[in-house]
């Protein structure tokens, strides 16, 4: 069968340093995918390769039967592939409907019009208010997003990422730096919007990655170690190895 | 709902604030003065201002033009062409009928423009313009008004007294034209280059350099060396300011003996940054009076002491002086405040000059006609040159009479008088 | 072109080049560090300039040319610390605005105190005497003393920066502001320094150059934009970047005024007949000469568009 | 409710119009309509700058070049009418000219230049400027150099029976064109366009990150930009009748930055507010002192230090409180008029002493401040206002931070009520 994502050799060095040292990853489509690893596996590397913003030293990366690999992360984006952040990537100074209804113009073909009038709109501000609802902050939707709460900042960059419609989304510690209440609802918003969606996501709380994923594959060193079902990952030698290693000495 | 609060506050208080306007004054003769006053220029302004309110103060303490009083009103163009603008507009508003200025030709032209349009649509308030340095030679040819009247020489004729002076001097041979990348500079070098040739021809123009103007070039040592190369025996400049003085220090630092004539090289403002490298090469400037001259007749020794008090340096141009004794003589000729009666009176008016040479108004262009003299600079004679406190400890000895027929030149203005 | 000739531009080209790099080096120490792009830095220069003339009217040039820059440092250090520091919360561009006004400040505080005109700021009559001549032209005995000078801070901050444990911590910092902060430095100290320090550097050249250039009000004008133009073409706190961007444009210009050519002269090597009343004459008569010093400024630009990490900088403008 | 919020604007909107269009039957004085004329085109010029500056984010050194060179182009459109080359031509649609040259240029440069952003962006636009500068001086052909070039703008075909001639026709031009560009510049901020610039300011790579090429926005508000400065810049050779290099130095774009930045660029009125202030300063104070131009650096640098988002955002700063609890206006209300009587203090302390070193330089001893002369040999003097500069110092110190205990009680005050 073709995977919605796949991954082929995969390689990226910076300088003579070899950061990912050929990885192959594949992502059916409508799973929840975990990608766990110890520190400094490369994680967030790869994610900076798939969605464009480094270039890679070689390999292959094909998302829907597309090779997407050193396109700008604009046309990646456009072809349905959105992502977050580790660190929170909303446009601070916008109001949060602002910020979602910027997530939303490249899909509902606004493109780059200088003569189209978002507020009398009734389509585009609709869409708005129902990610807003749907990301429970409708009742901020008039405040400058960089004043929300941590939390609130990372839904809404959720929220974002959600907004333009993309099928496939790669989540970044999406619950990093939460509170243990903070956890669960970013949990259940990534179950709500998991729907209709790929999903794949970097996360440290084991608890969550259990909790949601389909599959799991574990990046050690710039290399997939390991690519299975939750229940067979958790048994897996080299993982343990990989994790209990670090952790042991 | 805000924003329209923000909008209304600041229209009313602007316009409170711009109602406070002046009342149009009787008694004094009010003459605007227009010159940079604030930033890099400043020093250019302030100068002319302080000759031009000295002067203006000498008329008054003899009892005034026909009674009445001349008050002059310095205006600060930050040398932008659009202040000028504005504050000629301004002072036309404040019912000032008589505008002198000197700093900057860009200025000037736009004055003489501007008046030009504005006497033509308003007959009977006309404005006069009374230049006292702007150079550019088309004023009083194909610019030429008949509200306009300069009482300095242009550039073509300060040229024509450069040249004049060059041809008798046999140590001049070969010739090197060095000048400024802009219009004053480029006319400059132009008709250098024409007179050399007409008037003396035996001077060989062995190089010919444009730089960058305003004091941008730092480093002349590569312009020297290529005026080395040339071989020139003579430079040739209209330079001022910092192109003026750096490249009579560098010049001294090179070690190069070349013969320097300009109208500028000298101008007080800078000396403070030659000193003495200005002796290192023998600098020719000309001018319409020797401003170290001992032998000067008492009334002018008087009134250098006036103006040396009121500033604290020598003058500098003699202009601003017979400009208003010209413009007083004028009204009294005519027997009117009226510009217009005033501009018909000083047309072909002659006035005093300080030994004995000629000072004639030409009416055909209102250009001021004058002999000149050709001034080295030297160690200090009797007489030395002092600027804003300072002593230089040097003098300009003259080293020849330029006679006005020497610097009388064609005219392409036709003046079309009211 | 002769030998004469190539052997001037590169002496005239030497001697500019080393004073433009006295001019740039402290700023490009603070903007390769410190991410400030100060506007006012050749407003330091100058007031190191009329420093010097001030303290050389009351002793001697040689107590000015010590003390002049320390005061100009120290100036500087006290900018950062009650002006900067404030405005780093607003970021790079309110920063360089800062700068930009105080550009503005310094020089009407220079008029105000010292006069519009230029002041009678000379060369020591030590040094004031024909050292060496080339082919006929006299370099005097003060070009050579800043010749050497320049040459020998050259050295001095390149061992400090590669030798020393603070010149070990600004090379870091240059890389990696962030992990510098982290291994407990105290980095807002470091940064007052490294901005006095380079405040200091410019106050050093003023006191050097002011007496040949001439020091008057609006020399900051004048070489503001220039220093730029060194600081990016070397690279982001690169001192032997901006050396050697120093020496190129020094080079350059001094080239580009020797050259007479035009591109009717071009046109006519080509076999082209040239029409000197055409209109287009007024464009192609114009020499590489009188185009010298729009030089700088194209590098400037090519640089930053084609290669924003300048000629030896470690990461981009 | 919410119609009567709109007819409440629409009547605002109708009077300031109104109020506008009168102006020259208050103020009859050739100088008054110039300064108005420069005020609109000053705002036309200092919207379009912050349409990159404020809404886009970039920092432009260089932006009288499309201002300058819009100029020149159009003093010599005017010129050719003066000339009888294409006498048709109507004046009032010379701005278009203006705004199509500003749009090519901008559509050039900005290609070349918005490879860049931040320092990098800023020093492009230096060079330019610088480059452009220097080219003026050497293409006399087209430059006249520091002449610049004259011309009639009494000329060619009266359509409307327009001459303009008197300068309350070219007022009316201006006002018009003032009213239709920034309306426009207005609209753009409210389309895709203008919200993704917003975006590409606040964050390019999630910019990128909802599908647009980050690049492509911000050359587009460059070139739009400089389209507008195009216009305004037609409009200053039209008011004028002249065009000269000064128009397209790195002393201009110094000029519509100061504007835009102590207007406040975070807000669509703030560069408006600053063309308006800072004219109007720039016209009184150079009339006032000769040191003007430090003035002018340190309010700029107070405003970068204090009040980052200039004017607008000092009273827009008032907006939550007036929106939700217009009452605790009234406890703000003395601290302010101490702080305002501090302020007042230092000013004139300090302002004096300033004049009074000033004139040490000159020539005369007796100086004119507020009203007063005063002497600058006397000793008494001096001390006077030293000491008023340190008291408004002192005072300054203490009402702020007053000022900030209340001010910071207030915000609590309507936090609070945001949580119920």
């Amino acid at each position: 069968m073709s995977y919605h994502l796949e991954l082929k050799n995969v390689k990226k060095n910076f300088g003579s340093t070899n950061i990912i040292r050929g990885v192959n990853l594949k992502i059916k489509k409508g799973e929840i995918h975990s990608l766990i690893g110890p520190n400094g596996a490369g994680k967030s590397t790869l994610y900076n390769l798939i969605s464009g913003v480094y270039n890679i030293s070689s390999g292959n990366i094909i998302f829907n039967n597309k090779n997407i690999e050193n396109l700008p992360s604009y046309e990646i984006y456009r072809l349905g592939l959105s992502r977050s952040f580790q660190i929170t990537n909303i446009f601070p100074k916008l109001s949060v409907f602002e910020n979602i209804r910027c997530g939303l113009l490249w899909n509902l073909d606004y493109k780059y019009s200088i003569t189209a009038i978002l507020d009398s709109d009734k389509k585009i501000n609709d869409k708005t208010n129902e990610i807003l609802n749907k990301i429970s902050l409708a009742g901020f939707s008039k405040e400058a997003a960089g004043l929300l709460s941590y939390a609130d900042q990372r839904a809404l960059e959720i929220g974002i990422t959600i907004a333009g419609g993309a099928e496939t989304i790669l989540l970044d510690e999406p619950t990093a730096g939460m509170s243990k209440s903070e956890t669960e609802r970013a949990t259940r918003l990534i179950r709500n919007i998991s729907e209709d969606r790929t999903i794949l996501i970097v996360e440290h709380d084991m608890g969550v990655v259990f909790d949601l994923s389909d599959t799991i594959s574990v990046l050690v060193y710039g290399e997939i170690i390991c690519s299975d079902k939750p229940i067979n990952v958790k048994n897996n030698k080299r993982v343990k190895e990989a994790y209990l290693g670090n952790f042991g000495n | 709902m805000q924003k329209f609060k923000i909008l209304l506050i600041t229209l009313f208080g602007f316009i409170y604030l711009t109602a406070c306007e002046k009342k149009e004054s009787t008694g004094p003769i009010k003459i605007a003065a227009i010159e940079p006053l604030s930033g890099p220029y400043a020093a250019v302004g302030k100068d002319i201002i302080d000759t031009v309110t000295y002067s203006a103060s000498v008329i008054n303490k003899n009892g005034g033009i026909n009674g009445r009083m001349i008050e002059i009103v310095p205006m600060d163009n930050a040398m932008k062409a659009e202040k000028t603008t504005e504050l000629l507009r301004k002072a036309i508003d404040d019912g000032i009928r008589f505008i002198t200025q000197g700093g900057g030709s860009s200025h000037a032209l736009n004055i003489i423009k501007q008046l030009e349009k504005y006497n033509s649509r308003n007959p009977g308030k006309e404005v006069l313009f009374l230049n006292n340095s702007a150079v550019t030679t088309s004023f009083t040819n194909e610019d030429c008004t008949f509200f306009h009247f300069r009482f300095d020489s242009n550039v073509d004729m300060k040229v024509a007294g450069l040249v004049s002076h060059m041809s008798k001097d046999n140590s001049v041979k070969k010739v090197y034209l060095f000048n400024q990348n802009y219009v004053y500079g480029q006319t400059f070098r132009k008709t250098a280059t024409r007179m050399l040739e007409k008037n003396a021809p035996r001077i060989k123009i062995v190089g010919d350099e444009l730089i960058q103007p305003f004091g941008k070039v730092q480093d002349f040592n590569p312009y020297i060396t290529k005026i080395k190369l040339s071989g020139a025996d003579t430079v040739l400049t209209g330079n001022w300011g910092p192109d003026a003085y750096r490249f009579v220090n560098a010049l001294k630092d090179s070690g190069l003996k070349v013969k320097l004539f300009g109208i500028y090289i000298s101008q007080p403002a800078g000396m403070a940054a030659m000193g003495k490298n200005l002796l290192f090469n023998d600098v020719v400037v000309v001018k319409e009076f020797n401003p170290t001259n001992s032998n000067a007749p008492s009334w002018y020794k008087e009134f250098e002491k006036g103006h040396i008090e009121a500033t604290g340096w020598t003058p500098d141009a003699d202009r601003m002086r017979f400009m208003f004794e010209m413009f007083k003589s004028a009204i009294e000729k005519s027997n009117s405040f009226e510009p217009k009666d005033i501009a018909y009176a000083l047309e072909g008016m002659e006035g005093k000059s300080i030994d004995g040479g000629k000072v004639v108004m030409r009416a055909d262009d209102h250009q001021i006609h004058f002999d000149m003299q050709a001034l080295l600079l030297s160690e200090k004679q009797e007489q030395s040159i002092l600027y804003r406190n300072q002593d230089f400890d040097m003098s300009y000895v003259n080293v020849g009479n330029i006679p006005m027929e020497d610097i009388t030149l064609d005219t392409s203005c036709e003046m079309k008088r009211p | 072109m002769s030998i004469e000739v190539l052997l001037f531009i590169i002496f005239n080209g030497l001697l500019y080049g080393m004073f433009l790099f006295m001019l740039s080096s402290g700023l490009t120490l603070i903007f390769g560090m410190m991410g400030i792009l100060n506007f006012a830095h050749a407003s330091f220069f100058m007031i190191g300039a009329y420093l010097g003339y001030q303290i050389s009217l009351y002793s001697n040039f040689w107590i000015a040319i010590f003390f002049a820059p320390i005061i100009v440092g120290y100036m500087g250090a006290m900018v950062e610390k009650y002006g900067l520091r404030n405005i780093h919360k607003y970021g790079h561009i309110a920063e360089l605005l800062f700068t930009f006004g105080l550009f503005y400040i310094i020089e009407e505080l220079v008029q105000m105190i010292w006069g519009k005109t230029p002041v009678s700021y000379k060369v020591p009559e030590l040094l004031n005497f024909p050292l060496i001549q080339i082919s006929g032209m006299d370099y005097p005995a003060y070009s050579i003393f800043r010749l050497v000078l320049s040459i020998l801070i050259f050295l001095a901050i390149y061992r400090v920066l590669s030798k020393t444990k603070t010149g070990l911590i600004i090379k870091a910092s240059l890389t990696n502001p962030e992990i510098v902060a982290a291994l407990g430095h105290n980095v807002p100290r470091v940064f007052s320094n490294v901005f006095g320090f380079g405040c200091g550097l410019a106050g050093l050249a003023g006191v050097m150059a002011g007496n040949v250039i001439g020091t008057e009000p609006s020399m900051a004008l004048l070489l503001g934009p220039i220093v730029f133009v060194v600081v990016v073409t070397g690279g982001l706190g690169s001192i032997k970047g901006a050396l050697v961007a120093s020496l190129i444009i020094g080079m350059m210009q001094t080239a580009a005024v020797s050259l007479e050519l035009n591109l009717n002269n071009a046109f006519q090597y080509l076999g082209f007949n040239v029409d000197v009343n055409s209109i287009l004459n007024h464009f192609t008569s114009i020499t590489i000469s009188q185009l010298s010093p729009i030089v700088p400024y194209l590098l400037l630009i090519i640089i930053l568009i084609a290669r924003p990490r300048g000629l030896f900088g470690k990461r981009d403008v | 409710m919410y119609s009567l919020k709109k007819n409440y604007k629409l009547i605002l909107y109708f009077f300031l119009i109104f109020t506008l269009l009168f102006l020259p039957f208050l103020f009859t004085s050739s100088f008054a309509l110039t300064l108005f004329c420069k005020m609109g085109v000053l705002i036309i010029f200092s919207v379009a700058y912050n349409m990159l500056l404020g809404q886009t984010g970039l920092l432009s050194f260089g932006h009288a070049i499309y201002f300058g060179l819009a100029g020149y182009a159009s003093i010599h459109f005017l010129s050719g009418i003066n000339n009888n080359y294409f006498p048709s031509l109507p004046i009032f649609i010379l701005p278009f000219i203006g705004a199509f040259i500003g749009l090519a240029l901008g559509f050039v440069i900005g290609y070349l230049s918005t490879k860049r952003v931040g320092t990098a962006f800023a020093m492009i636009s230096l060079g330019f400027c610088e480059l452009v500068t220097a080219l003026t001086l050497i293409f006399v052909v087209f430059f006249n150099g520091e002449d610049g070039i004259q011309a009639d703008r009494v000329t060619g075909n009266n359509y409307f029976g327009l001459t303009y001639g008197p300068q309350n026709e070219v007022y009316y031009l201006i006002l018009f064109w003032c009213i239709f560009s920034v309306l426009i510049m207005y609209l753009l901020t409210r389309t895709p366009f203008g919200r993704m610039c917003n975006a590409v300011r606040d964050n390019q790579q999630r910019a990128e990150f909802v599908g647009y090429d980050v690049r492509k926005i911000r050359w587009m508000a460059f070139s739009l930009s400089a389209m507008f400065a195009g216009a305004a810049g037609s409009l200053h050779a039209i008011n004028y009748e002249h065009i000269g290099f000064e128009s397209v130095s790195l002393a201009q774009s110094g000029m519509v930055l100061f504007m835009a930045y102590i207007g406040g660029v975070g807000n669509f009125l703030g560069p408006i507010l600053g063309a308006i202030s800072l004219t109007y300063l720039d016209t009184m104070l150079s009339d006032m002192t000769e040191a003007w131009v430090l003035y002018f650096g340190i309010i700029f640098v107070i405003v970068i230090a204090y009040a980052p988002q200039g004017l607008a955002g000092l009273i827009l700063m008032h907006d939550p409180i007036i929106r939700n609890k217009p009452s605790l206006l009234k406890k703000l209300a003395i601290p302010y008029v101490f702080f305002g009587i501090s302020i007042l203090l230092l000013v004139v302390g300090f302002t004096s002493l300033i004049e009074l070193i000033h004139s040490l330089k000159s020539n005369h001893s007796v100086l004119k401040v507020y009203w007063i002369e005063i002497s600058n040999q006397n000793f008494l003097i001096w001390i006077m206002f030293i000491l008023l500069t340190i008291l408004g110092i002192l005072a300054c110190k203490r009402s702020y931070t007053q000022t900030k205990t209340v001010w910071d009680e207030v915000i609590e005050d309507i936090k609070l009520g945001f949580i119920k």
